[in-house]
């Protein structure tokens, strides 16, 4: 049924149609209106047989979540940022022990200094924790990925991040199409637990596992993975039979035929960069688009069957991996290692801390990959100006006081104006 | 159902870990000996019967206390139970009351006529038992029960000896020791009364008997020699306390002296109470802590009125008084005349400085060695006189009941022995169970149960039982306060606080046996068993 | 597509406005988009929100630059912030006030636009008038309908219908309708 | 006429053997009198072969209580379990002692997977299945501690129990909220001017634990077996959070011989440094009377940790800081008034 609402709660609605037990509930921005909804909907009995929970940290609501899985329930919870990071170990633990929980991960900056806006910082940072990662483009897809998530999760008895844009996605309302209870029932069958806690035929589950077994015990982790794989698509297109959508996969393409120049991107960006493609072959420049849907586990092979094609490929990412680049370029470049005569790969860092992505800069990056490709990475609107300046005074002042303060200050009114207009938000 | 790999195991798999191989030294369950059984005189099994009579099955109780001792109902009267001095509990907070459930036992076995298993097997021996005290009969029955035809010979009117003639009613009813007595007789041991023996020898041949026991006791009251005038009444206590068993009583007058610091002295004064005495004193050379009577029985005296005056000796009886010398203890505590002198009124004095033995039925038997009036036996009881053996107050002893019914026990079994051409050879005794093997925590505090006394009004006026028994509940209570020293009671605690689990319960009266597959040996066990029944021992490595 | 940026301060339903045109705007068959500007402003702060409206499917999802219309529900806003950037030539602008545009020194902006494009309401005063408190969104809603035609008022009152609770609805629905038809019979009157 | 025979102290019910009223079982005591560790068919939750040192109190106390608790729930019971010395020593791969359900996740959010699985078993009906969770004092009285808070707080149907060994022994021993004044570990070493644990320091998380009025909490000793078999039975017997604090010697940990496990966790009772009591909904309800109190030095001199305080002035003095803590747990907990309750 068609819907104009707020991301939030899209998801939301898709979740309680997945039928989740328990929910782990732990206030964060930009995360907290998709568990606000979900407790609202157990409350008045549109989500049945549900006990929700508020605990007291992003620590509890993963190890309540860990708990209710191993006893059989189907578990969700829902963070975000510093919240991730918080939870960071039981995260390792819950793919480690085999737990098919579903987080949805409102992706947001991670502080010092801190910040409560856009960007990809917390799902780098916990992306090898062994849990598969998926990323919605539209907030169609952010309420469609769960739905496919659990069913992936359960399958391989591996637990599914649905990494959605802070604000951008979660706070924006939209036209959405929430599916028939029905039709969920019938895409996703009831969790049926590899393992359980239960009386009847009791179990010892977490040993601690020695040399002699750890090597094993992490490559069947990596080998379920590299089954994901062939799944994700597979449900991908069982989901479009259904509900006659095209939300999930591994990846999806957009006017790659022919393309000298292949963006790639992650979430809620490749609209803006759809739109600022077709715009530009308009103007007959021959470029293209991978959306990355799965980047846990990562489609290394099909992204490099799209990218082989290019010449160049410019990664867009909302992350950076301080000292390295990022990431996903560097995930990019590793599709396309030892690849004969393989496109070139130039990194472009965006949008992070929730600095907008504009269509105008995206012209200006693109056209200028297309005519002098640059190596390393590149920082879209980076204010070069006061950056040289802070350097300039560190140089000159060892005690030069926190460069975040500093940069502000000299943004001064400027920064207050775009602020105001949401332009550095 | 199939699992994770590593992370998930099934359940109880540690099984497969032999921790047992960790153990440098090893737990091992043993019995160690009660100081109670340790210290009986007649040797009984306490602690075993003790641990029947818990559990509330009296007649086992009685069965096996009467295999070493026929006369529990006399004991739990007139023994002076040296294992209640020996228990543990009394260190911890007071001693058991073995001689009051003893009692309890023996008057229940009467009651309701339990009677004793008949010898399996005749020997075709005979024996002949000379006097029918306490002794005599003990030797008599056990020789019975080990299948050896037996004879008492026995000089007075009843049998019992000094527990008729020397032990006063009101200490022992007649009817509780005349009990005890038939039911020996009803093994089919035969006793002949007023049969005095003078030549035991000559007997022997003429009843065609193949070994005696001799226990003829001691009767003669020890005279000093004190100036008496010609109308002063002077008599001594075994006398007196024998005369109580005839028809007329002995007229002793309304002041009575005592002369003595013996169990003997107190009876005898405690009886001239009761036969009317205003007055009964007992005068002591030396104080009363140096008193050889039994402590609970001086007090009892005084309770009754019955008067002491320590430290004075009698110089001279006259009719109507006697004349007393102070004395003093000198540094090695033997009391020295000081010189002055009183006159004590009194009607009668009785003497009550001891026994002699009459030793006359030995005269002209060869090879006996006899030594400050009591015939030496060697450690099987026998007398130098191949086939005689002798035991009771007539061998070098202690003189009480218990110990001469434990030298009827033990001469029985030399003589069974040596009817059969062999030697007994006592069963190796245990390693004593001291309190330091014991784990003290773990028993209730539950004091001593009293036994009610008769009122002293009634105790100074007739000849009623002084001491009460228990009922049934004190009794149990009583039993149960036992601590089974060095032996296990199957209280669970090896098994319950075993940190690995290496204690295997074998079920009621089964006990307990390690599983030394897993044991650490950490000593937990030995540790907290309350009763000293487990001993950590070295592996060999 | 059509852009519309709301100016307001926090309390006054910026957000809230810009999720009812969205709605109202989807009632219609359109397809649209609403966001706020993202922020941890507090009550009386200055805030923007936004609402694309297209007859396709919405994809880009940058902040609005270049607004087709702009409404503002605090004129006082003018001073702190340049609400009139990147405001179209041929765009809308829609202020909440009961004095003129010239009174509001905006003759020269509204001078800029078509004839027509610029004018003033009375928001706030209606809505004391129908709700009882200072509340322009809805109110500016019916308004702007009236001004560009982009949606009708019917859906603009069933978004406020869908937003509210029936009786604080009503007043808004009145409120709405009021400004809506005071502009519909003459334009000139509020301008 | 015969005076009757002294009338018999009623708390010395007859029926109740007297050898061994304080022992595990009995021949002579009825099945309800025994504790479950007497019994033939007890359940041994945690079984043979685990790896626990000789004469672990911890082994004792979690076989103590999981019995007790398999027993009372007819073993309809999950057990989840924090990091720390139980966990490691009852399941290295390939081999666990566990013979219940259970589950280790982290070292410090035992507490929230307790209440995840107890709120399973409510979305599946299952009322019956009840869940425990345990850990050691490290792993609930620091780095678990925000968990438990939040599951009692919540009150979640999960009985919580706490192995209090009073340090780090996994490590090490390292010095943990639980570890007593003067005691010596890796991390708080017998030297300088105040040798060992620093005096002031630490926390009594039982009380903690009864400052937010959960249902019920206790604390209990590997030394009373019949009184924890009690407590935890009466602690399944009731929903909601409840909390037990059980105190378990380590004799590495402490330096003490593997065989003074249970001597010495009666000593810390006798002594009051171990305050032994019960509370429901906030309020202490009672406390179990010292029976024979000694002084702290025959508690402490047997443990090596406790050496340096023996046979030097400021030994001494620090001694008496040592059992003025024990007078104030007597005061405070009635610990010697024997006609109170319990």
């Amino acid at each position: 049924m068609l819907k104009q609402i707020e991301g939030s709660r899209a998801m939301a609605e898709a979740i309680g149609l997945c039928r989740p037990e328990v929910i782990c509930a732990y206030p964060i921005t930009p995360q907290t209106h998709i568990v606000e909804g979900l407790g609202e909907m157990v409350r008045t009995g549109d989500i049945k047989n549900c006990e929700f929970i508020n605990v007291e940290s992003e620590f509890a609501a993963l190890s309540v979540s860990i708990g209710a899985s191993a006893a059989g329930a189907r578990a969700y919870t829902a963070t975000a940022s510093q919240g991730l990071l918080f939870m960071a170990e039981a995260v390792y633990n819950a793919s480690g022990l085999g737990l098919p929980i579903v987080m949805t991960l409102g992706n947001r900056a991670i502080g010092a200094p801190i910040n409560i806006w856009n960007d990809h910082s917390d799902a780098m940072a916990l992306c090898d924790a062994g849990w598969m990662q998926l990323f919605a483009e539209t907030n169609q897809e952010a309420a469609d990925l769960h739905i496919q998530a659990f069913r992936l999760a359960e399958e391989l008895s591996m637990p599914v991040m649905v990494c959605v844009d802070g604000f951008i996605l979660t706070h924006a309302v939209e036209r959405i199409d929430i599916p028939t209870q029905a039709d969920v029932d019938a895409y996703l069958p009831p969790y049926e637990p590899v393992q359980v806690l239960d009386p009847k035929d009791p179990i010892s589950i977490g040993a601690m596992v020695g040399p002699d077994a750890f090597t094993e015990v992490r490559y069947l982790q990596h080998y379920k993975q590299t089954l994901a794989l062939r799944l994700i698509p597979e449900y991908a297109a069982e989901f479009k039979a259904r509900f006659g959508r095209d939300s999930g996969g591994l990846l999806r393409s957009y006017r790659v035929e022919d393309a000298e120049l292949i963006v790639v991107a992650m979430g809620s960006v490749n609209g803006t960069i759809k739109d600022t493609i077709d715009e530009m072959r308009a103007d007959g420049l021959p470029v293209g688009l991978v959306t990355l849907v799965a980047f846990r586990p990562f489609p290394t092979e099909a992204l490099r069957a799209q990218l082989v094609r290019a010449r160049d490929v410019v990664v867009i990412e909302k992350s950076l991996a301080v000292g390295m680049g990022g990431p996903l370029a560097n995930n990019v470049d590793l599709a396309l290692r030892n690849v004969a005569g393989a496109p070139h790969v130039h990194s472009v860092i965006a949008g992070l801390g929730g600095r907008p992505i504009t269509c105008a800069s995206l012209h200006r990056v693109l056209r200028r990959a297309l005519v002098q490709p640059w190596e390393g990475a590149h920082f879209l609107d980076l204010n070069e100006e006061i950056v040289a300046k802070e350097l300039h005074h560190v140089r000159k002042v060892r005690r030069s006081g926190p460069t975040a303060e500093n940069l502000l200050r000299r943004l001064g009114q400027a920064a207050e104006q775009s602020a105001v207009l949401g332009a550095s938000r | 159902m199939e699992h994770p790999f590593a992370i998930t195991l099934d359940v109880g798999s540690s099984l497969a870990n032999q921790t047992g191989s960790w153990r440098t030294s090893r737990p091992v369950y043993v019995d160690r000996l009660p100081p109670c059984n340790n210290a009986c005189p007649a040797g009984e099994n306490i602690q075993s019967w003790l641990y029947h009579a818990e559990s509330g099955d009296y007649e086992t109780a009685w069965r096996t206390l009467t295999a070493d001792n026929p006369l529990p109902a006399v004991m739990g009267r007139v023994c002076y139970h040296p294992c209640e001095t020996a228990c543990n509990r009394a260190q911890i907070d007071e001693a058991v009351g073995i001689n009051s459930v003893e009692r309890f036992l023996g008057d229940t076995a009467i009651r309701h006529g339990w009677r004793f298993a008949p010898p399996a097997a005749e020997s075709g021996k005979r024996v002949l038992v000379v006097g029918a005290g306490p002794s005599g009969l003990s030797a008599a029955y056990h020789l019975r029960r080990m299948g050896h035809a037996v004879e008492i010979h026995e000089a007075g009117p009843f049998a019992g000896g000094m527990m008729r003639f020397g032990i006063p009613k009101y200490r022992l009813p007649r009817e509780v020791l005349d009990a005890e007595v038939q039911r020996i007789l009803d093994l089919g041991v035969v006793l002949k009364l007023n049969a005095k023996v003078d030549r035991i020898v000559e007997r022997m041949q003429a009843g065609r008997f193949d070994a005696a026991f001799l226990a003829v006791g001691a009767h003669i009251g020890k005279r000093a020699y004190i100036p008496a005038g010609s109308a002063a009444k002077v008599l001594d206590a075994v006398a007196l306390l024998r005369s109580m068993e005839g028809e007329e009583k002995p007229l002793l007058g309304r002041r009575v002296v005592v002369y003595g610091g013996g169990n003997t002295a107190i009876d005898a004064a405690r009886t001239a109470k009761r036969l009317g005495a205003t007055e009964a004193i007992i005068v002591y050379r030396r104080t009363r802590d140096r008193m050889p009577a039994h402590d609970f029985e001086v007090e009892e005296a005084l309770a009754e009125g019955i008067m002491m005056k320590w430290l004075s000796t009698i110089k001279r009886v006259d009719e109507g008084a006697l004349t007393v010398e102070k004395m003093q203890l000198d540094d090695k505590g033997f009391p020295q005349p000081t010189g002055e002198f009183e006159t004590l009124a009194a009607d009668s004095l009785v003497l009550a400085l001891g026994q002699d033995v009459d030793l006359s039925l030995l005269d002209g038997v060869p090879g006996l060695a006899i030594k400050d009036g009591t015939v030496q036996v060697g450690p099987n009881m026998m007398t130098g006189y191949t086939g005689i053996f002798a035991g009771g107050d007539m061998v070098p002893s202690e003189r009480t009941v218990t110990v001469a019914v434990g030298h009827g026990k033990k001469a029985a079994r030399h003589i069974d022995a040596w009817l059969r051409g062999a030697v007994y050879a006592p069963a190796e005794k245990h390693e004593l169970a001291s309190i330091d093997k014991l784990n003290a925590w773990y028993y209730a505090d539950a004091p001593k149960t009293v036994r009610p006394m008769l009122e002293v009004a009634r105790r100074q006026s007739t000849f009623e039982e002084v001491q009460g028994g228990l009922d049934e509940t004190n009794a149990l209570y009583e039993a149960r306060r036992c601590l089974s020293c060095g032996n296990c009671f199957e209280c669970d605690n090896c098994y319950g606080i075993c940190p690995d689990n290496a204690v295997i319960k074998l079920g009621p009266g089964k006990r307990f046996a390690f599983n030394y597959d897993y044991c650490k040996g950490c000593g937990l066990c030995a540790q907290e068993c309350p009763c000293g029944a487990i001993a950590m021992v070295a592996e060999e490595i | 597509m059509f852009q519309i940026r709301i100016h307001g301060r926090g309390g006054q339903g910026a957000v809230t406005a810009a999720e009812m045109l969205s709605v109202a705007a989807f009632l219609e068959g359109e397809h649209a988009q609403a966001f706020p500007s993202f922020g941890s402003e507090r009550t009386g702060a200055p805030v923007v929100s936004f609402c694309r409206i297209d007859d396709k499917e919405i994809r880009r999802r940058e902040p609005i630059l270049e607004p087709d219309a702009l409404i503002v529900q605090d004129p006082t806003l003018f001073k702190v912030v340049d609400v009139c950037q990147g405001l179209k030539a041929n765009g809308y602008l829609l202020v909440n006030s009961n004095r003129s545009l010239a009174d509001l020194h905006l003759a020269a902006v509204a001078a800029r636009l078509p004839a027509g494009h610029a004018l003033t309401v009375p928001a706030s005063e209606l809505a004391l008038k129908h709700i009882g408190r200072p509340l322009p969104n809805a109110v500016l809603l019916g308004a702007f309908a009236a001004l560009t035609g982009i949606v009708h008022l019917k859906s603009v009152v069933a978004a406020i219908r869908d937003t509210f609770p029936p009786k604080i609805a009503e007043a808004n629905v009145a409120a709405a309708t009021a400004a809506h038809d005071a502009i519909a019979q003459s334009p000139a009157a509020v301008a | 006429m015969n005076e009757p025979a002294r009338t018999l102290d009623p708390t010395q019910k007859l029926h109740f053997y007297q050898k061994g009223t304080f022992t595990v079982g009995n021949r002579l005591v009825s099945e309800q009198e025994r504790a479950v560790q007497a019994s033939i068919d007890r359940s041994n939750a945690l079984t043979c072969g685990h790896r626990a040192c000789q004469g672990c109190g911890e082994a004792l106390g979690a076989r103590y209580a999981i019995d007790a608790a398999m027993r009372e729930t007819n073993g309809q019971l999950i057990a989840v379990n924090a990091t720390g010395c139980l966990e490691v020593f009852t399941t290295p791969y390939p081999e666990t002692s566990w013979q219940t359900p259970w589950l280790h996740s982290l070292f410090g959010n035992a507490a929230a997977v307790a209440a995840g699985v107890a709120a399973a078993m409510r979305v599946k009906g299952r009322r019956d299945v009840r869940v425990i969770a345990q850990g050691g004092d490290g792993g609930t009285t620091d780095i678990g501690f925000g968990c438990l808070s939040g599951m009692f707080e919540r009150n979640d149907d999960v009985l919580y129990i706490c192995y209090d060994n009073e340090a780090y022994m996994n490590t090490g021993v390292q010095r943990s909220s639980a570890t007593p004044p003067a005691a010596r570990t890796a991390t708080t070493p017998a030297m300088g001017p105040e040798p060992g644990n620093v005096f002031g320091t630490g926390k009594s998380v039982p009380k903690i634990a009864v400052a937010h009025g959960i249902p019920y909490v206790a604390t209990a000793t590997v030394a009373d077996l019949h009184d924890l078999e009690r407590k935890v039975v009466k602690a399944m017997r009731i929903h909601g959070a409840r909390y037990i604090h059980i105190h378990v010697p380590c004799p590495l940990g402490w330096g003490s011989a593997s065989n003074d496990t249970i001597r010495l966790a009666r000593l810390a009772v006798e002594c009051g440094l171990f305050p032994v009591f019960e509370a429901e909904h906030g309020l202490v309800t009672g406390s179990r009377k010292i029976r024979r109190q000694v002084p702290v030095d025959d508690y402490l001199k047997p443990q090596k940790r406790f050496a340096h305080l023996f046979g030097s002035e400021q030994g001494n003095k620090r001694l008496a800081m040592v059992q003025a803590i024990a007078d104030r747990n007597i005061v405070e907990y009635r610990l010697l008034d024997h006609d109170g309750d319990v």
